[in-house]
């Protein structure tokens, strides 16, 4: 998958794609195709959100050690 | 005709109007003897006025006749100040008169309030060109008698109140023809030689005709000239000069003259201490207000606690941060949260099952056409069958179960004619239960089907 | 018999035949005849029917063999 | 038979050949021609699905091996 | 980050970054770059408080050896 | 700061900057220069108070010596 | 203080003086420069009552000679 689609386009081909394969009369084929294509966008999606999230919560930490704030919030 | 008659109010109205617009008849100086003088118990005055040949009726009323210092009465000669107008009721014409002075001295007082009036017009009265006194003055010159109670009382009174001043004694005449000529050089000369900060114009009480000098015109306007300021204390409390009224300061006595001429050394004194008592006070006042002010200022809140400047925006810093992390958490989370909902749809689509519903409809597919072909292949069977029975049910064998045979020549053919045989030729003999190969040995023909012998032949093998 | 006859072209001759023999008159050697014919008509459709029999067995057995499914489904 | 045509098409075809089998008049030679395409048909679906099955549990197994979500729900 | 920036402008940028954060359809990959942004500038104006406070204990004291006014309050 | 500013120039300025300060909403580093700069301003008003406040004792002195006045009042 | 300063100048001057220093807003600089001036002129005016000579009376008679005027006569 490209770098530069933003993890919200590929959101939307999965949302797009899990709609499909909702669908009753999804012939097998077709279905498998938008199965494997789903996971493999899903698991684009993850591995991005994880960097994310790692990311802020590091800068979070990070943050945290310099500016102490009330530990409750953060 | 009538209208051309005046009312006797009117002709007198008309007549008094032309008395009273008469300027000369409004102020009217006039010397006679009274006559007829009556005081009416109400206070007016009522008395004829007289000379040789002419009178004229006189009313003083009682506001006008107060001031009088002598009492009239008949025979007496005075000089009157009055206005000329007409008593309408008698329709008489009167002298209304203002004021009464006896004759004798009547010239004299003539020659004062004309002058008085002169100068008064000319300003010389004004106020505003009377020079200030001075307050502490450094020398002072006494114009008046060498001899006399003033002089004593004006010396005596200064060296008591203000003995740091000098004194100058000029003696002039205070009465007598010279005397104006003399207070008029003393003035001058003090003028020109600058000698005097304040001049005190002196001299004891007396006579309207002994205080006269100081109601000449030379005099009032020389001291009117003087650059000094000039205090004048002539006569008693109730005489007034022209002196007095040019002046620049008229004390009523020489005594008060003195007092009005120097402060009193105590006094002063006093004030200075005074003075420089508020001097001190005043400054350490502005010292403490000054002072009070940059305390104020100093303890100014913002000014005191300036870490409080900082505080805030430590607070404000603190709560964006929190914001941001918050915001951007919850983005994060938002993400994952449909992130994780489209795995989940994802998951729940069970291709496993999908998988089994097609085999299951491809196995019906295969039953069934397994099944269909089945019973169409049962179809053609019974079909086969039937016929199958049918012609075994038909079968011309079992006529021959009764006994008939089937003969066959070597082709097969079914022997139907002895003319299709020459003896000798082999024949198969079908019977119900089985076949029999014979040789024919000979040939007997019959006449058709009755079985009748056609012609006895016979051919033999 | 010509292999391009069909079964049923074969079977509705057997069955002419069978209602030839049917009617009364018929002369004993013709009837004879028709027999005969149908006799051999009738092996034929036998042998037809066998050989079909032959082949489907064959094919199930294939079938079975090649592709195993759940064996109480087939 | 051509791996271009669907799994959905031969399905249909699967099913016309039972749909014509169930008429009642179909000559012999043509219920065997039926059958035996039926038969071949079938096992190419059996085939292809046994494909697409292999392929559905390689991604799920994938899928779970790669993205472990909730162990109970996948 | 420039030193010409007054603290003011850059807890303006600041919330204004906040501000886009706290919308909910912002794409992942910008919230990223805002975050990373806010987290910069949220440090550099914490440095800016260090600094400024710094300057004005310093000033205090300064003030406290010279005009002493009550050491309590200060 | 210039000898020529009069003292009460001064304390206007001072009064300026207190006002300022006061204001809630003052950025942060025109706060501190203004601060820095009212220590400044009040320091050389309190010399210069102080200045004064030696002069005139010392003149009350010299005039006590001469016009004794009231003690308690000087 | 020049000589020729009358008593009453320097009296007004003193007056006038006391009445700028009681005007609160009077500036710092101003009020000590008035007070300097004050006390000179209240030294002087002591100075001057103090320095009270016994004044001759002294007469100019007739012929415009001066003479003292005999303590008697007064």
């Amino acid at each position: 998958m490209a770098k530069e689609k933003s993890f919200d386009d590929v959101m939307s081909e999965l949302e797009n794609i899990v709609e499909k394969l909702e669908k009753a009369d999804i012939p097998l084929e077709e279905a498998v195709d938008y199965y494997q294509k789903g996971i493999e966008l899903s698991k684009w999606c993850d591995e991005r959100l994880k960097h994310v999230e790692d990311k802020v919560v590091s800068l979070i930490d990070e943050n945290n050690n310099k500016v102490p704030l009330d530990d409750e919030e953060v | 005709m009538t209208d051309q008659y005046l009312t006797v109010s009117a002709l007198t109205r008309y007549i008094k109007r032309k008395f009273e617009l008469d300027q000369h008849l409004t102020t009217v100086w006039l010397r006679a003897e009274i006559s007829n003088f009556k005081h009416h118990n109400r206070g007016h005055m009522y008395f004829t006025l007289k000379d040789d040949q002419a009178r004229i009726m006189a009313v003083m009323f009682n506001g006008y006749n107060r001031a009088l210092n002598f009492q009239p009465e008949n025979g007496m000669d005075v000089i009157v100040k009055g206005q000329v107008s007409v008593y309408e009721a008698q329709g008489q014409y009167q002298l209304y008169v203002h004021e009464m002075i006896p004759d004798g001295v009547g010239a004299l007082h003539v020659a004062y309030e004309q002058l008085k009036a002169n100068l008064e017009r000319e300003g010389l009265f004004s106020e505003t060109r009377k020079l200030p006194i001075v307050k502490f003055p450094k020398r002072i010159a006494i114009v008046t008698a060498k001899t006399g109670a003033a002089v004593r009382d004006i010396i005596s009174t200064i060296m008591r109140r203000y003995p740091i001043v000098d004194v100058t004694v000029y003696q002039t005449l205070v009465q007598g023809n010279d005397a104006k000529f003399e207070i008029v050089d003393r003035l001058k000369q003090i003028n020109q030689e600058a000698s005097a900060d304040t001049i005190i114009l002196g001299r004891g009480g007396g006579s309207i005709e002994e205080l006269w000098a100081f109601n000449e015109e030379m005099v009032a306007r020389t001291i009117a000239e003087s650059s000094i300021p000039i205090i004048t204390g002539i006569g008693h409390e109730t005489d007034f000069t022209i002196a007095d009224f040019v002046s620049d300061l008229r004390a009523p006595t020489p005594t008060a003259a003195a007092e009005l001429a120097v402060p009193s050394l105590v006094e002063v004194t006093r004030e200075l201490k005074q003075l420089t008592g508020k001097l001190d006070e005043q400054l350490m006042q502005r010292l403490k207000d000054k002072k009070y002010q940059l305390e104020r200022l100093t303890s100014s809140y913002a000014f005191k606690y300036p870490k409080q400047l900082i505080n805030e925006k430590e607070q404000e810093l603190d709560r964006m941060v929190d914001r941001l992390q918050k915001a951007s958490l919850r983005q994060a989370v938002e993400k994952r949260q449909a992130f994780d909902y489209l795995v989940k749809r994802i998951e729940t689509v069970d291709l496993k099952h999908l998988v089994k519903q097609e085999q299951v409809k491809i196995d019906q597919r295969k039953k069934q056409i397994e099944t269909n072909f089945y019973q169409q292949y049962q179809r053609h069977l019974q079909r086969f069958q039937t016929q199958l029975n049918k012609l075994e049910l038909l079968s011309p064998l079992k006529i021959m179960q009764r006994g008939y045979s089937l003969s066959y020549d070597k082709n097969k053919q079914l022997v139907k004619s002895v003319k299709q045989i020459v003896p000798g030729d082999s024949l198969t003999l079908r019977l119900r239960d089985g076949d029999l190969d014979c040789q024919v040995w000979g040939i007997e023909e019959k006449d058709n089907v009755t079985g009748g012998k056609k012609n006895g032949e016979r051919k033999e093998f």
